[in-house]
């Protein structure tokens, strides 16, 4: 084959080469039992489960790659069929394997349940043939998506994700609504009924078409209301900009309310996240200093409360406080540790540092767990009996009373880090994160700057564990495992490293979602792991990026922003 | 500076408009609570059918025919401790079952809710059932730590819940705050299988002196420390009480310190796989060549002896017990075998199928049935119908409810003996001693 | 003339290595001064020992009269030295302002409730921070790229904004680090011009490394030369291009590229 | 010029040489009154002692592999524990078919050596092909990028590991020849299985260095360590040399997998997390890059872990010391780290980087 001609046709060796990865992929979708297990829940009803479509998913990301490596139109669909196809070889030849053989003791997702599932209830060959022709089919639709115009294209995946997603959220989104009443009926025929989860087929269709058009007609004239929003005089922007606050803090007071009591609980299980989101996000987003062990001031801020307020009768210190002064000691001793922890690794560079409070997040646990510590703080008995606070006359108990005060901590904590962000100790946390050395040749005292941002990052995840010590009304040593630091940690890349809305967007993925998804826990942190691989690779910055400010061009906007801010 | 203040103005009248909209008067934060503070009575005690006037303290469940009966489970089905949890489930289907499907004229329905065995998959359970108020009682949940988070929850929605495998001594202690109205279980309180296990130490094994190792979890820790009261109340001698963390491998060090004590009896009511570690290792310290191990039910499963090896033979573990050779039990694991498949994975399915039972009866007993076919469920008449219970005769015994619970009275535990054989391969071990 | 800078027998080893060899030198103040010598000849080691980058074993350095040698090199900034490096060494995610508001850093009071409650301190602080960043950008010749992500920027513009943040702390004292490394004759002059009319318009002392000897020598008043690590000479530009040990040093040793021969025009090393 | 050159000494170096100092009293203190107490016998301290050569043996092969790659890219490789994982599970499907079809108890010599052979290849696989898929790309990205892919990469591998195989716990199978003990003199005797593993991490250590100091790779190994560019230059294929680097890294994971298994034979998912974090603090023990340290860290730490908590916390009268192993463990490593922050042998490659 010369080499003209392949300009013309396709690279043959990579396209099969990207179906072989495809399919590999695929495979171990399989293999670890996502299929299986996500196909319990179902986006379309009775038409398309969870497990398959995570598994079109990679078909048409397959036919993507395969249709990007062609050169021309007509070979690009040719490709991604091509690769579909392969793909669905691969997989063919797994239920093929996993059928004729028992491997279940070694593989024990190689289930004669997974065959089913793949060969959709037709048996072996016919099924395979379906599946190979499935490849095929998702495969050149990726083609077909590929060569389609940018914004037709983002209309489409727009789309197809919005329908996926309320498929997935069907049963949250049928119980919050379920308290309108003329909502019923237009949530009946959208959803599947009775028993039946995800989409009706119909309600599929209306959600695609009507979010892609949208999506289409606004890309459209985006940029004409936003050019006639500029065009207004300042004074009615900012009337419109307070008009938009005020919404938002009604929708604010209002949320319980319509979300009813389940959805409320997992706002607040969010928001406690948010909380912890935000103080990292200072730590590493700001300061680029990677704390791996913030689980700790999280379980301080909580044992303390615990300690002070409990009155279980079983510690030694007894005192039964009231909450509202357990708090801020609560907070004050997060602050104390997070300045204890940063005196240490003042000196310590990225690496060294992750290990070092890797080890300090260990030893609060290991602690706390201890029965050295036992009589001080329950040891693996935990502290139990942590009373509920007042508020006037509100006793902080249920979601929707434990909401306002978890919502009351996220804005504070937002106000406090967006002020930081924009202040002499933003600009000098940022510049650390950039280069440590020359941040200290200008002046900046890294002494003072990092135990601040240390102390800081503390307090929020202190503030945060106090309000879980309420909340759950006990607290055990295992509630404060490395993993919620990774969580932690995996939110606020996923949503930006060192951007305020990122930490908002990355706990309603990574804190807010799996709540709501919890009978897959079991993949959570597989999924978190190639979340963070792939984020690395393809989107550093995360989801929401850090913004810039624009400061010159802006320069007389600056005062009166500030004056507004203020107010 | 003046259209500030239009904005302002407007943002004012929105907000009080709205407010007006809610039913005015009192803050929009008093209303909001409120509002859904009363959701759950509200539903529950909506709309009556004529005829019926629900007298009961804490309310009434109302099903119209053809509405299901709706019970729910709130088990730890996935994660490391999912066998626990798929052990209960398979009993709570088959008891459902066993009735085909139907109680008093309605459809059983189960729905279910994944605890995580932690407090936090605990409460966030409790609020999902708590917050459906056609829901009249629950089955669950396995971990302690759970029911102590969701029961507040359950309890203050006026429903009842069973647990097939709670056993921390605290939830049915009256004078703790962890004790709450409505909650039961047909599991056995720890303070019967720590008394259990230390009885058979000092009297049965005539020994004077023994070592305890817990793992840091709170069942463990309660557990040993329970032996551990109880063998010294005997007069017996506690030489050591360790802990190791979970994810440890080396067990050598702190047993040679246990060897230091020369205790004849290590008690480690811990789980796979730091058990079989303690197990093996033991072995090859000196000064422990030759002490007997003993287990609990966190260690009562088939993958242990196996592989744990030689080590395991001989140890003892102490458990629930039920009769292999008792009718029922037999009739239970033959339909396990039909509906669900193989044995069951854990210990506590009989426990479970009692708990389904028992409250599957009392909801025959206490259930109003109108005319129309229409049922009504006293909350509080469902609660007294439960501490009712005498002399059940269930798979795990003759079961009794105390006015704190506890329906289990410790007849259904026993204490094994490993051999060889379940070094093999066989499953499960002989029963050696009952109290 | 006073001096500024006086540094007394500075030494600094590494492991075995003597980088900077007993070397005194004092500098004039408001004078433009220059530091020469081959690769390796300590020059970068010597600025870090002033701007408190390393602490000589031996010697010291007095700063207006203070003594500076072993101070952390913030304590060294805020006392009125400032720097820019070799390669350069921007806070390459922030805007080019943010850049040079960072280096006003010793001037601003404002703390941790300052910045919370927008005290009046805080608008003080940040008002003049801001201000300060505007003029800078536009003395240095950046206006309207103050909002770039400073990595974006050319690589002259990169250059002068790095000398703008070392001005904005308003230093006595500025040490250039080859300032005009990578650039072409041009630029090189256009640079000269630019390094005169800086210490024209804010009176401060610069002191520079360069190997482009026409800037060297068109714009230093005092020179000193250094090879391993050891002062050989010391003088003004026309004392030092006719110094015999200068020019052995140079050539004795074949580095023919950079000598002093070649003084008449030949672009700094490739960057 | 007669000033004095002000002091660096401030606050936070006095409160650390505060905690140092009572920490080193409360070790003193400890190991004095338990040694009083005349608790455990000579015999005793020597299993302990023993015991935690073989434990520390296994961390420094672990350990060697974080070092190597550090060395090479600065960059701390935490899917190391994975790798480590990884080729004690296949390790353990090789064992344990060999065992069942009885090949393992006529060649047991030859049974374990396939084992090892089997747990190397997957580490070297796998640690290879995490090089090529997660960090190539990233090359020359700031330094945190890397770091959160490692971490990211740690927890796939460990749940892929999960939901490939299970849960459920499985055990080597129990090799007759290297069960039971060595007598050295009166009750001193020595599990036959710990010389093993001594001897075994010896043996490749001193291979490794060999390797390192003597072929062409080795050499180009510690070119590439120092100056990458510089190595280029010299006409090194400097990503060969980091994909050599990975490998030998791996091999020696799996080698430690398989080692580790012998002694505990229990494998999970999740075995490789503990021991991971272990061998990486006995490598900035000992001076990360820097694989003499990585040795002498490992077996430093793996003693200190074995007599540590008795020794130091059972004459204060602490109950269950051991659960406060890693405690100890970590707070050493703070102290290490605060007092000589190049670790015990130092950083091979300590240039400034001002």
């Amino acid at each position: 084959m010369s080499s003209i001609q392949q300009q013309n046709t396709f690279d043959w060796k990579k396209t099969l080469q990207i179906g072989l990865i495809g399919g590999a992929v695929g495979v171990l979708i399989a293999m670890v039992g996502m299929v299986e297990e996500f196909n319990k829940r179902d986006i379309i009803a009775g038409t398309l489960t969870m497990g398959w479509t995570i598994l079109s998913l990679t078909m048409l990301v397959t036919g993507l790659f395969a249709a990007r490596a062609a050169a021309s139109n007509a070979s690009s669909v040719v490709g991604s069929i091509v690769a579909g196809t392969i793909f669905g070889a691969v997989m063919s030849i797994l239920v093929w394997i996993v059928d004729k053989y028992n491997i279940r003791d070694i593989l024990v997702n190689a289930s004669p349940t997974l065959v089913k599932h793949l060969t959709f209830e037709k048996g072996i060959p016919n099924g395979l043939f379906m599946l190979i022709g499935l490849g095929a089919a998702v495969g050149g639709l990726g083609g077909v998506i590929q060569i389609l115009p940018e914004n037709i294209r983002r209309a489409i995946s727009l789309g197809l994700g919005i329908a996926a997603l309320l498929g997935l959220l069907q049963e949250i989104i049928q119980v919050s609504l379920a308290n309108f009443e003329g909502a019923s009926k237009a949530v009946e025929w959208m959803f599947g009924k009775g028993t039946e989860k995800g989409l009706s087929l119909a309600g599929a269709i209306l959600v695609f078409v009507v979010v892609a058009a949208g999506n289409y007609l606004w890309t459209g004239n985006a940029s004409k209301i936003s050019a006639g929003f500029e065009k207004l005089p300042q004074s009615s922007r900012k009337s419109f900009r307070w008009l938009g606050y005020g919404l938002l803090f009604l929708a604010l007071i209002y949320l319980p309310v319509v979300l009813g009591l389940y959805l409320t609980e997992v706002v607040n299980v969010t928001g406690l996240f948010i909380l912890m989101g935000l103080g990292l996000n200072i730590v590493v987003g700001f300061a680029g200093l990677l704390d791996l062990g913030y689980v700790a001031f999280y379980a301080v801020g909580a044992y303390t409360v615990g300690v002070l307020t409990n009155l279980s009768g079983e510690l030694t210190l007894n005192l039964g406080w009231n909450f509202w002064l357990a708090l801020p000691i609560g907070v004050a001793l997060a602050v104390l540790a997070g300045v204890a922890l940063g005196v240490p690794v003042l000196n310590m560079r990225g690496d060294y540092l992750a290990i070092v409070t890797l080890g300090f997040g260990e030893i609060i646990r290991i602690l706390a767990l201890s029965d050295f510590l036992k009589p001080h703080i329950g040891g693996s008995q935990g502290i139990v009996n942590i009373p509920p606070p007042g508020f006037l006359d509100v006793i902080i108990k249920t979601p929707q009373t434990l909401y306002y005060l978890i919502v009351a901590g996220c804005l504070l904590a937002l106000f406090i880090s967006s002020r930081l962000r924009d202040s002499r100790l933003g600009r000098s946390w940022k510049a650390l994160r950039e280069d440590e050395d020359v941040a200290q040749a200008m002046g900046i005292n890294l002494v003072a700057t990092k135990l601040l941002a240390f102390a800081t990052g503390a307090a929020f995840s202190g503030l945060s564990g106090s309000i879980l010590a309420i909340k759950l009304g006990t607290i055990y040593p295992h509630s404060f495992a490395l993993l919620i630091s990774i969580n932690v940690l995996a939110l606020i890349i996923v949503g930006g490293m060192g951007s305020i809305p990122g930490v908002f967007v990355g706990a309603l993925l990574l804190a807010g979602m799996p709540e709501l998804l919890r009978e897959f826990a079991e993949y959570r942190l597989l999924i978190y792991g190639a979340l963070l691989v792939v984020m690395m690779q393809v989107r550093p910055e995360g989801f929401w990026p850090e913004a810039t400010h624009k400061r010159e061009l802006h320069a007389e906007n600056a005062e009166p922003q500030a004056e507004g801010g203020a107010a | 500076m003046n259209k500030r203040l239009l904005a302002l103005l407007s943002l004012l009248a929105i907000a009080s408009m709205a407010l007006a909209a809610c039913g005015g008067g009192g803050a929009a934060t008093e209303a909001a609570t409120e509002a859904a503070t009363e959701a759950a009575t509200e539903a529950a005690t909506e709309a009556p059918a004529a005829g019926f006037e629900c007298t009961d303290a804490i309310g009434c469940v109302d099903i119209a025919p053809g509405d299901p009966i709706h019970i729910a489970y709130a088990l730890t089905v996935s994660g490391a401790t999912a066998s626990l949890g798929e052990d209960s489930k398979g009993a709570i289907e088959i008891a459902i079952a066993d009735r085909g499907g139907e109680l008093v004229g309605h459809p059983i329905e189960l729905t279910g809710e994944d605890t995580l065995c932690n407090a936090e998959g605990g409460q966030a359970a409790g609020t999902k059932i708590s917050a459906d108020a056609t829901i009249i009682g629950v089955i669950g949940t396995n971990c302690s730590s759970e029911a102590r988070a969701a029961m507040p929850l359950i309890s203050q929605a006026g429903m009842v819940m069973i647990s097939p495998s709670n056993t921390n001594p605290d939830l049915t202690d009256p004078t703790h705050s962890d004790h709450h109205p409505g909650y039961f279980r047909t599991a056995h309180n720890d303070l019967f299988q720590g008394r259990i296990a230390a009885e058979f130490a000092y009297n049965e094994l005539g020994l004077k002196k023994v070592a305890t190792i817990h793992d840091g979890s709170p069942y463990a820790e309660s557990l040993q420390r329970v032996f551990a009261e109880v063998f010294a109340e005997l007069g017996g001698e506690v030489t050591a009480q360790e802990a190791v963390n979970v994810g440890d491998t080396d067990m050598k060090p702190v047993l040679t310190s246990i060897a230091a004590g020369a205790p004849e009896l290590i008690y480690f009511p811990i789980f796979e796989p730091e058990g079989n570690l303690i197990a093996a290792q033991s072995k090859e310290v000196a000064g422990l060549e030759n002490v007997l191990l003993m287990g609990a039910d966190g260690l009562f499963a088939d993958t242990f002896p196996e592989a744990t090896g030689s080590a395991a033979s001989g140890m003892y573990l102490s458990g629930p017990y039920v009769d292999v050779n008792n009718e029922a039990y037999k009739a239970f694991l033959q339909k396990w075998a039909d509906q669900i498949g193989g044995v069951p994975p854990s210990g506590f399915h009989a426990h479970a199928y009692d708990a389904t039972n028992i409250l599957l009866n009392a909801i025959e007993e206490v259930a109003v049935v109108d005319a129309d076919g229409t049922v009504h469920i006293g909350r509080q008449a469902l609660r007294d119908a439960i501490y009712a219970v005498k002399g059940f005769a269930g798979l795990t015994g003759t079961l009794s409810c105390d006015e704190n619970g506890d329906c289990a009275t410790g007849e259904a535990l026993g204490v094994f003996q490993l051999s060889d054989a379940e070094v093999n391969g066989a499953w499960p071990p002989p029963v050696l001693w009952q109290p | 003339m006073t001096d500024i800078l006086t540094a007394t027998g500075v030494t600094k080893q590494f492991g075995g290595l003597t980088a900077v060899n007993n070397l005194s030198i004092k500098i004039p103040d408001q004078s433009i001064s220059s530091i020469i010598g081959p690769n390796g000849a300590g020059k970068t080691t010597f600025f870090n020992c002033v701007t408190g980058f390393y602490t000589p074993e031996m010697g010291a350095i007095h700063f207006r009269g203070n003594r500076i040698d072993g101070l952390r090199s913030d304590q060294v900034t805020q006392m009125g030295v400032s720097r820019t490096y070799q390669n350069i060494r921007l806070f390459s995610n922030l805007t080019a302002i943010e850049n040079v508001m960072v280096g006003y850093e010793p001037h601003l009071k404002t703390n941790w409730l300052d910045a919370v409650f927008h005290t009046p301190r805080y608008h003080n602080d940040e008002k003049a921070a801001h201000e300060e960043a505007i003029k800078l950008i536009r003395f240095v010749g950046l206006t309207g790229l103050g909002d770039q992500i400073a990595r974006n920027l050319p690589y002259g513009a990169q250059r002068r904004l790095e000398i703008a943040r070392a001005l904005a702390s308003k230093p006595g004292l500025l040490l250039l680090d080859e300032p005009t490394a990578g650039m072409n004759p041009n630029e090189t002059v256009e640079m000269m011009h630019f390094i005169r009319n800086l210490r024209d318009s804010f009176g401060i002392t610069i002191m520079l490394i360069e190997h482009d000897m026409r800037l060297v020598m068109g714009i230093s008043e005092q020179v000193t030369v250094l090879d391993f690590g050891e002062k050989i000479a010391e003088g003004t530009p026309k004392d030092i291009q006719s110094n015999p040990r200068v020019i052995e040093a140079y050539l004795g040793r074949g580095a023919a590229t950079e000598g002093m021969a070649a003084a008449t025009g030949k672009p700094g090393k490739p960057h | 010029m007669q000033s004095y050159r002000i002091k660096k000494i401030n606050f936070t170096d006095v409160f650390m040489w505060v905690v140092g100092a009572a920490l080193l009293l409360l070790i003193v203190v400890g190991s004095f009154l338990t040694l009083q107490e005349e608790k455990y016998t000579a015999v005793q301290w020597f299993d302990l002692a023993v015991f935690g050569l073989a434990q520390g043996s296994v961390y420094a092969l672990i350990a060697l592999g974080y070092t190597l790659v550090y060395g090479i890219l600065r960059m701390i490789n935490f899917a190391h524990s994975e790798i480590f994982m990884s080729g004690a599970f296949i390790g353990y499907f090789a064992a344990s078919s060999m065992q069942k079809s009885g090949f393992m108890q006529e060649n047991p010599l030859l049974g374990i050596l396939i084992t090892f052979f089997v747990a190397m290849t997957t580490s070297t696989v796998l640690a290879v092909l995490l090089e090529r898929i997660a960090y190539r790309p990233l090359r020359g990205a700031p330094r945190l990028v890397p770091l959160i892919t490692a971490i990211g990469a740690s927890f796939f591998l460990q749940y892929v590991f999960r939901g490939l195989f299970g849960t459920h716990n499985r055990a080597y199978p129990e090799i007759e020849i290297i069960k039971g003990t060595v007598p050295i003199s009166g009750d001193f005797q020595i599990q036959k299985i710990q010389i093993v593993v001594i001897l075994a991490a010896a043996l490749m250590m001193a291979l490794l260095v060999l390797f390192v100091q003597y072929t062409k790779t080795g050499k180009a190994m510690r070119a590439v360590s120092e100056d990458k560019a510089v190595a280029a230059l010299m006409g090194i294929d400097v990503d060969k040399i980091i994909v050599n680097t990975f490998a030998l890294g791996a091999a020696l994971a799996g080698a430690a997998g398989v080692l580790y298994c012998f002694m505990f034979r229990i494998v999970t998912f999740y075995m490789g997390f503990i021991p991971g974090i272990k061998a990486f603090t006995a490598a900035v023990l000992g001076g990360i890059g820097n694989p003499a340290g990585a040795m002498l860290g490992g077996l430093f730490l793996g003693i200190f872990e074995s007599l540590g908590p008795t020794l130091f916390l059972d004459g204060l009268g602490i109950p269950a010391p051991y659960q406060l192993k890693d405690v100890i463990a970590f707070t050493m490593l703070v102290m290490v780290l605060i007092f000589r922050p190049t670790g015990i042998l130092g950083e091979r490659l300590s240039k400034t980087k001002a």
